[in-house]
């Protein structure tokens, strides 16, 4: 059996099924079903490739190397534990009249579609169609962050669209610069856009064209990754929509983005031989980290909050990947892991905490530990985990990253520290009232899952603790994959 | 992998205290089953801490590798002599802070995040003192950080807990990342993070000087060093008195074991440079100092304790900078003294600042206030308490015949014996330095007048102080151990050095008692045998200290002069007190804190800089005063002018930047427009 | 053992000369001022008159009212025993140094402010804050002026110093001008003597030591006033030994040391006839320049210390 | 047709693409906006067929009838629609002066074949410069989106973009594969299919079509101001 087709298909047929189911408890369920189905077809994916170095399939449409086969795990694991929240999270919203059964529906089948744009962009081999899954995901999150259709959620909408259309047009010009240069040399068909050939032939592609392509490219999927300038979409969209469509954007969506553009990395490293991508890269992460960090510190919406810690993590990883030593590289996938866990983990916290409250206003939110301790701790924890402290897995690919720093740019380490230390104090800043002290008098008692929570923390506190010896070896790999240039 | 008695204690040590952290919270609904474990574990922790403190003192330690971690980086934990005694620094408190904790926590309402918190925050310190490679080191600090701020807002109903919190938080964040920055300095240079490693490897003077000043302010913030020491007078009150023990006692230290560690250890004395012993004296001396005065104007009980431990850490580093200096000039037998000196000193403010937290707790316990203003004739109340406070109270004053006198005796020696430095400068330095720390000194046995006098004598302030009760025997036996530790460190010395030598040993490759026995051996009248009597660190012609001797004699001329003097089954009359006339005096008359400390305030007015407010309520006539009311607040200068600014400056760009996050559409679309001109402008 | 006698005695005769010389100086001051004087036994008979009186204790005086009066003057004789004044090596003398001779007399100290706060009147806690704050600044200055000899002779304690002093030819040596000077004004700070302090007068809102002793009566009085008494002498022999030590016994001979019990009565006379023309001419200072008066002394003996290390040692 | 000949078309349809992205860029009136729009769709769907014509790439004219069909015909029917239903055709301030947006873009332009300059080394003439002007063109309808106030001529500088990168497709690359293509194309048709949605969301909503009063929804008030 086919591993991908059957990863692939699940979540486009389930979005298909859901646009047709009408009952919400039971789209709900299906959801959840799905989802399940796909981590499970996701996991032995990944259990074929282990032990091997890369995979073809399907005429070398698809591809699984040590790259990107922990993210299409990852991917169809938040994406079930997300289902698993969203289960009576939505129900709560069912109820308060927030958003009607049509819209449910649209939910549960845009959600399965946005899976299956994520899943077919991690697993594709083609950079088209790279580009056409990114665009397919970002179109599905559209549609779900207006799904309230207050004001703000259609002006996040329209922001979200206007801004990563754009941004994504670009990423598509880029796409085309790089088919312009590599038709040349492998000719005017599929094969000039088959990432792993433009790899193999990296050293033919003429550097110019790449040269331009790349900084197409960086402003298009930067813009999707979050990256300042670019990153205005992203707090709104983060804000507006409902809250498992936070916690997939934050953690998925923005991976896939900053994955395509580690590929593109990689045949521009290969073409130039020089290190204008890794900088280039390097820069967007330093100026997206301080502004993040800096931003974090005047909020007033919780969930806006934790998007800009995402654009400040995002920010790290590129930045790490632009550094291009293995144990920045190294560094950078194990926070994509672990930051994907914990930022949706934080994510379904906060989406609680707001039902509980009736608001996402965080002056409002208060006295989480006593209303719920559950949920205060978990936001606590999670918070804690964010802002780097171990034993968490954040702070070990934090501190391997600074480690990676010093050792090939000691005087980056400067602005690196004081923005890891200013975005841990705007965290805190406003973590600490809401978990602390006294519920106000509105506090209302929800239907509450926690265990996703609790299993998202409780893998970033293994990775923390002690990796497994695959996932390392992936990492490994990948890291001398991504480093290596065309090699 | 070489397994010793110590590493097995020590690891047992780890195994029970991680035992608590996971059993404890369990027992959430059968508080009294949940205290007595935690208790007991943490107790027997303390215990099995020392015995590995002592056992890898004497013997030699081992090392063990565990599977946690990076699959190509595991733990590395290992016992050395210097973290053999620093196991024993833990040990000796958390031992009698088990103790006292068991009675201090009986009405704790919420018990179960101090079961999951109190451990880890032990075992936090534990590993940071057992870490064998940078990577634990780090986790074990950022644990013990992380817990310890859990434990500081453990009371977070009131919002300065809260505040104190986050400050906190804040700058043991900065701290980790500084010490961070320091191991990834060195590892830069040698490419491994295995300690082993890096003592071998060769470090570039110009970067090991980076990472000593990494290392320098990292470990420095969370010692509390000035002007780094911002969150301590705020962090230390607000946590509940037995962490506050800890914190103070043991945490700051464990920042000062790091500091060598790095600096002493991986890098090594050859590594150092003649600026770095003078840098650590400077910080040591202007901590020692604006820690006392600060000290002196604070009225919260355990504020003024958490300021005094930032003298107390200016003291340990005063030593350290010595030694440090001259380890550098290349006197090895006198750079062993200046570190034995340090590592005394750490040990004894562990042990009287414990106490001394403990017994703040006490006091906290009963009268329900940390506001000295409101105290006052506790002794009649709690004697045991009072008693056992003064101990530490005499203690930290370096008075003999009590332990915070010998360390500061042989700090005063290292400075008095160091010989000429190069350079006017450093030449000033050690006398300056030296009399800053007799300065200290003065200034706080000033202090601790104040507080013992405000706190346990006179008459009682308020209705709380006045029908306070002696606390439970638990709590006063937790108080007794390291009272009883303060005086046997204070007068036997002598027994305690040989164990302290092999420190120095391990770190410089000399120590005092081999350069002695080799040397002249000129040890005078003193033979070997009386060794234990007196304290002759470098020979007894030049110095000696014979605090047995003078304890006995003091006992006996007292006890003669008493003797001689007591009536013998006469009552002793009582009567009103004489007051100049005039008994009938308000317990509010009293000197209270604030007085006490008014002519220091006058004196260093430029140097506190209060804010007085003086406000008179009249009838009709300015003469006619009703009701006179007086304020005045120093607050700290550090905080107001560094921290304050800071905080200042970030809300102001934060402001700035979410300006810029509400613009239109048209702007954004705008900045990518501009960023892809840019970046095709710029890189093709 | 003939050291061990000369000790014992050495010991005894510091008690008991300290009321002697106490009486000396009350009555040559007296002279001074054109008065008679009460004689230079009086503070004998006084002390002996107190100790027959009946103490009564304020109501709620603790046990740390009763017991630092023991304490104070157990802890300034056991400091006055170590300082050699007659003989040079006393087995004692190396009990202690001559830091831990200043901490000795700030134990006492301690429990003297301590006492001040403890029956709760507002004298007691005035007495105290001011006795505690400046001796908080005029210990650092003696031990400064201390440490100018101790760094010299490489030692700290009082024996090696004096035999160094001895031993070493006799230099004009600025360092140890500027010491003495401000050894001189710490004493006179310490022991409580005009300008500073005023033992003679009570109840004046500027008095210092007298105001925490106000509550004592009885023998507890009598074992305070004496240690204040042997204070002085402490003092005054110690300027004696680290200065002007030219005259004290090497060896542990009658003879040798009856001579130097001569010139070291000789030595004090000189001192306390100083002490009392400056205690005659010269009026008590304000209270709040007294940390300008002890920080001058501070800064004498720094400069000491600085020119030692610039121009003896180096030269 | 010989393939210089057909180089030389290319060459001024090139030219065309480049002048009506001017004319986007000058226009005021929503309407002539649109016609222009749909001229450039037009425009695109004949460079396509010249290109399958002189390449011999067959799969170009599917390329070719689907641009014409989507781009040409759909798009500007839908976006015609939408303004007869919304009633937005009144002719609107643009956010800059036109004669200052007209320097910006002959700037852009000339900067555009400037960056495009160092691939001349490799590539012939021909696709040198149809991918400047490519390059410009997209640049020119960013511009337009930066420019505009109501929110349907920004969904028109946006798809004014996807039709440059048609055209840097098809003229400088000779299309690119058709599962590519396809896949671009409908993305671009549900994008489209989406704006549609919003703008009547976007009108009952706010009743304005001016991107400004939208924004306000999204300022976040401190509770200290």
């Amino acid at each position: 059996m086919n591993f991908f087709l059957a990863t692939l298909l699940t979540p486009l047929i389930g979005g298909v099924l859901l646009a047709m189911i009408r009952n919400p408890k039971l789209a709900a369920k299906l959801n959840v079903l799905t989802s399940c189905v796909t981590f499970t077809f996701s996991l032995l994916l990944a259990f074929t490739v282990l032990g091997k170095d890369s995979i073809h399939a399907m005429n070398d449409w698809f591809y699984l190397d040590a790259y990107n086969v922990f993210l299409v795990s990852l991917t169809a694991f938040v994406g079930m534990t997300t289902t698993i929240f969203s289960k009576p999270y939505m129900q709560h919203e069912l109820e308060i009249g927030r958003v009607n059964e049509r819209r449910i529906r649209l939910y549960h089948s845009m959600y399965q579609l946005f899976q299956f744009g994520m899943l077919l962009g991690f697993t594709t081999n083609n950079i088209g169609v790279l580009w056409v899954s990114l665009e397919l995901a970002t179109l599905a999150t559209v549609l779900l962050v207006s799904l309230y259709r207050t004001p703000a959620a259609i002006a996040a909408a329209w922001k979200y669209f206007i801004l990563c259309g754009m941004g994504i047009a670009l990423a598509l010009f880029g796409t085309i610069l790089v088919f312009f240069t590599s038709s040349m040399v492998l000719g005017h068909g599929n094969e000039a856009l088959t990432w792993s050939l433009l790899h193999a032939n990296a050293s033919d592609l003429d550097p110019a064209v790449m040269g331009i392509a790349f900084c197409f490219l960086m402003v298009g999927y930067g813009t999707k990754v979050g990256l300042v300038p670019m990153h205005a979409w992203l707090p709104d969209a983060h804000g507006e929509g409902p809250t498992p469509v936070s916690a997939v954007l934050s953690g998925l969506l923005l991976n896939l983005a900053l994955y395509a553009l580690v590929r593109f990395k990689m045949l521009v490293d290969g073409s130039t031989n020089t290190d204008m991508a890794g900088h280039i890269m390097m820069g967007f992460g330093m100026i997206s980290l301080l502004v993040a960090a800096m931003s974090l510190h005047k909020q007033t919406d919780i969930k806006r909050m934790f998007s800009f810690s995402s654009i400040e993590h995002m920010a790290l990883m590129t930045f790490a990947f632009g550094l291009g030593t293995p144990l920045a590289a190294f560094a950078a996938l194990l926070h994509m892991t672990v930051h994907s866990l914990v930022k949706s983990g934080i994510f379904f916290t906060v989406g609680h905490a707001a039902q509980m409250m009736g608001t996402q206003k965080m002056s409002d939110i208060r006295g989480l530990i006593y209303h719920y301790p559950g949920i205060g701790w978990g936001l606590l924890i999670g918070t804690a985990a964010i802002a780097g402290f171990p034993p968490f897995g954040v702070f070990m690919s934090e501190f391997l990253l600074f480690t990676a720093t010093i050792e090939s740019y000691p005087w980056l380490a400067a602005p690196l520290l004081l923005g890891l230390l200013i975005g841990m104090a705007g965290l805190f800043r406003f973590v600490q009232p809401m978990v602390y002290g006294e519920p106000p008098e509105h506090a209302k008692d929800v239907r509450v899952n926690m265990i996703p929570v609790y299993v998202h923390f409780g893998l970033a506190l293994l990775l923390g603790l002690a990796i497994p010896a695959f996932l390392s070896d992936w990492y490994h790999q990948a890291a001398s994959l991504i480093v290596g240039g065309g090699a | 992998m070489m397994q010793s008695l110590a590493l097995s204690v020590a690891l047992l040590a780890c195994g029970s205290v991680i035992m608590a952290a996971i059993v404890a919270p369990m027992l959430q609904h059968q508080q009294n089953i949940q205290r007595a474990l935690l208790c007991g574990l943490l107790g027997l922790t303390g215990l099995l801490a020392c015995a590995a403190g002592f056992s890898g003192l004497m013997n030699d330690g081992g090392n063990i590798i565990l599977p946690l971690g990076l699959p190509w980086l595991p733990m590395h934990l290992r016992v050395d002599m210097l973290g053999a005694f620093f196991l024993l620094v833990i040990g000796v408190l958390v031992f009698p802070v088990a103790i006292y904790s068991y009675g201090y926590l009986k009405h704790e309402q919420r018990l179960t995040p101090l079961a999951i918190f109190l451990p880890l925050f032990v075992l936090g310190m534990m590993g940071v003192v057992l870490a064998d490679d940078a990577f634990s080191f780090m986790i074990f600090w950022e644990l013990m950080s992380v817990s310890s701020y859990f434990l500081v807002t453990h009371e977070h109903q009131y919002i300065e807990n809260r505040k104190a919190g986050f400050i906190y938080l804040l700058m043991a964040h900065m701290a980790g990342l500084l010490i961070m920055g320091s191991f990834a300095t060195i590892y830069a240079s040698t490419g491994s993070f295995e300690f082993a490693a890096m003592r071998d490897a060769e470090i570039a003077p110009l970067w090991a000087s980076v990472a000593f000043l990494l290392a320098g302010f990292g470990f420095g913030t969370k010692a509390g060093v000035v002007p780094m020491h911002g969150w301590l007078p705020d962090a230390h009150p607000v946590a509940p008195s037995n962490v506050s023990a800890l914190m103070s006692g043991i945490m700051l230290k464990v920042a000062i074991f790091g500091f060598i560690r790095i600096t002493w250890d991986l890098m090594g004395s050859g590594d150092f440079q003649w600026w770095w012993g003078a840098l650590v004296l400077a910080a040591g001396s202007s901590s020692a100092i604006s820690g006392v005065l600060m000290a002196l104007q604070q009225h919260d009980l355990k504020r003024l304790l958490a300021y005094h431990s930032i003298e107390n850490i200016g003291i340990i580093l005063i030593a350290l900078g010595l030694a440090m200096l001259l380890a550098e000039a290349e006197y090895p037998t006198l750079a062993a003294l200046g570190l034995i000196a340090a590592l005394y000193h750490t040990i004894n403010h562990a042990l009287f600042k414990g106490l001394l937290f403990m017994g703040a707790g006490a006091v906290l316990h009963s009268t329900g206030s940390r506001n000295m203003e409101a105290m006052g004739g506790l002794i009649h109340r709690m004697p045991w308490t009072a008693a056992l406070f003064l101990v530490a109270c005499i203690s930290i004053s370096a008075l003999p015949p009590f332990n915070g006198f010998v360390s500061e005796w042989l700090i005063f020696q290292t400075a008095l014996m160091a010989p000429q430095l190069d350079g006017t400068l450093l030449t000033a330095m050690v006398p300056f330095s030296a009399a800053m720390l007799a300065l200290a000194g003065a200034l706080a046995a000033t202090c601790f007048v104040k507080v013992f006098g405000v706190v346990f004598l006179g008459h009682a302030r308020s209705a709380c102080a006045a029908e306070a009760k002696e606390v439970d025997v638990w709590m006063k036996l937790g108080m007794a151990i390291p009272a009883l530790c303060c005086l046997l460190l204070g007068v036997l010395p002598a027994l305690f050095i040989p164990l302290l030598d092999r420190v120095p040993y391990t770190l410089l490759g000399t120590s005092l008692l081999s350069t002695l026995a080799s040397g002249s051996g000129s040890a005078g009248q003193t033979s070997t045998a009386l060794s234990w009597l007196w304290l002759t660190p470098i020979g007894a012609a030049h110095a000696s200290y014979s605090a047995p001797i003078i304890l006995l004699g003091m006992l006996v001329l007292g006890g003669l002069v008493f003797w001689w003097l007591h009536p013998k089954g006469i009552v002793i009359r009582r009567s009103k007190m004489w007051s100049c006339g005039n008994p009938h005096t308000h317990a509010r008359m009293q000197y209270n804190a604030t007085s006490f400390s008014q002519p220091l305030r006058r004196i260093f007015w430029d140097v506190y800089q209060p804010e007085e407010h003086e406000h008179a309520e009249r009838r009709q006539h300015k003469l006619l005063t009703t009701r006179v009311r007086y304020v005045v607040h120093v607050s700290d200068m550090a905080v107001k002018h560094l921290y304050q600014p800071i905080g200042r400056f970030t809300l102001w760009i934060a402001k700035a930047l979410r300006h810029e996050h509400q613009r239109d559409i048209h702007a954004y679309l705008a900045y990518t427009f501009a960023t892809i001109l840019f970046l095709l402008a710029a890189f093709t | 053992m003939s050291s061990m006698f000369f000790q014992c005695l050495q010991a005894m005769l510091m008690l008991l000369m300290a009321p002697v010389l106490a009486g000396f100086l009350s009555t040559l001051k007296a002279r001074l001022q054109n008065r008679h004087g009460a004689g230079i036994l009086q503070p004998w008979r006084d002390i002996r008159k107190l100790f027959g009186k009946e103490v009564v204790l304020a109501e709620h005086a603790s046990w740390i009212f009763r017991f630092t009066p023991y304490i104070v003057f157990t802890a300034t004789a056991m400091a006055a025993s170590v300082v050699p004044a007659l003989l040079l090596d006393t087995p004692l003398s190396l009990t202690a140094d001559v830091i831990a001779l200043v901490a000795l007399l700030g134990l006492a100290r301690f429990f003297l402010a301590l006492a001040g706060m403890d029956i709760g009147t507002a004298f007691g806690g005035m007495g105290a804050s001011r006795e505690m704050t400046f001796a908080a600044l005029a210990e650092p200055a003696m031990l400064m002026s201390v440490f100018v000899l101790a760094i010299g002779a490489h030692s700290t304690n009082l024996t090696t110093m004096i035999s160094h002093t001895l031993t070493t030819p006799l230099l004009i040596q600025p360092s140890i001008a500027f010491a003495l000077v401000a050894m001189l004004m710490v004493a006179i700070a310490e022991a409580g003597r005009i300008p500073i302090d005023n033992p003679t007068t009570h109840l004046e809102l500027t008095m210092i030591h007298e105001a925490m002793l106000l509550e004592y009566s009885g023998r507890h009085l009598a074992l305070m006033e004496w240690a204040s008494m042997v204070k002085l002498l402490l003092f005054s022999t110690l300027i004696i030994d680290l200065f002007i030590p030219w005259g004290i016994s090497v060896e542990s001979s009658f003879i040798g040391v009856l001579l130097a019990f001569v010139i070291w009565l000789l030595k004090l006379i000189v001192l306390l006839v100083a002490l009392a023309v400056l205690e005659t001419s010269l009026a008590k200072l304000r209270l709040f320049e007294v940390p300008q008066y002890l920080g001058t002394a501070f800064v004498l003996a720094f400069l000491g210390l600085i020119l030692h290390y610039m121009l003896e040692v180096g030269a | 047709m010989s393939s210089m000949m057909a180089q030389q078309i290319i060459d001024g349809l090139a030219a065309l693409t480049l002048l009506i992205s001017f004319a986007l860029l000058a226009q005021h009136r929503m309407l002539s906006v649109l016609h222009w729009f749909a001229a450039q769709g037009l425009l695109l769907a004949i460079t396509a067929a010249v290109v399958a014509y002189s390449s011999g790439e067959h799969e170009l004219y599917i390329s070719a009838i689907m641009t014409l069909l989507l781009k040409g015909l759909l798009l500007p029917w839908m976006l015609w629609r939408v303004i007869r239903e919304l009633h937005v055709h009144r002719e609107v301030e643009p956010l800059l002066n036109s004669g200052v947006t007209m320097v910006i873009a002959v700037a852009v332009t000339l900067f555009s074949f400037h960056v495009i300059q160092p691939i001349q080394v490799t590539a012939d003439l021909v696709t040198h410069n149809s991918m400047a002007i490519a390059t410009a063109c997209v640049l020119l309808s960013m511009l337009m989106m930066i420019t505009r106030k109501k929110a349907i001529t920004q969904v028109i500088g946006f798809l004014a973009v996807e039709n440059s990168l048609f055209f840097a497709a098809i003229g400088a690359t000779n299309g690119m594969p058709l599962v590519v293509e396809i896949g671009i194309a409908f993305d671009v048709l549900i994008a489209a299919l989406i704006f549609g949605l919003f703008f009547f969301q976007i009108r009952d909503t706010f009743d304005s079509m001016e991107i400004d009063t939208m924004n306000a929804s999204l300022v976040h008030k401190d509770d200290d101001e």
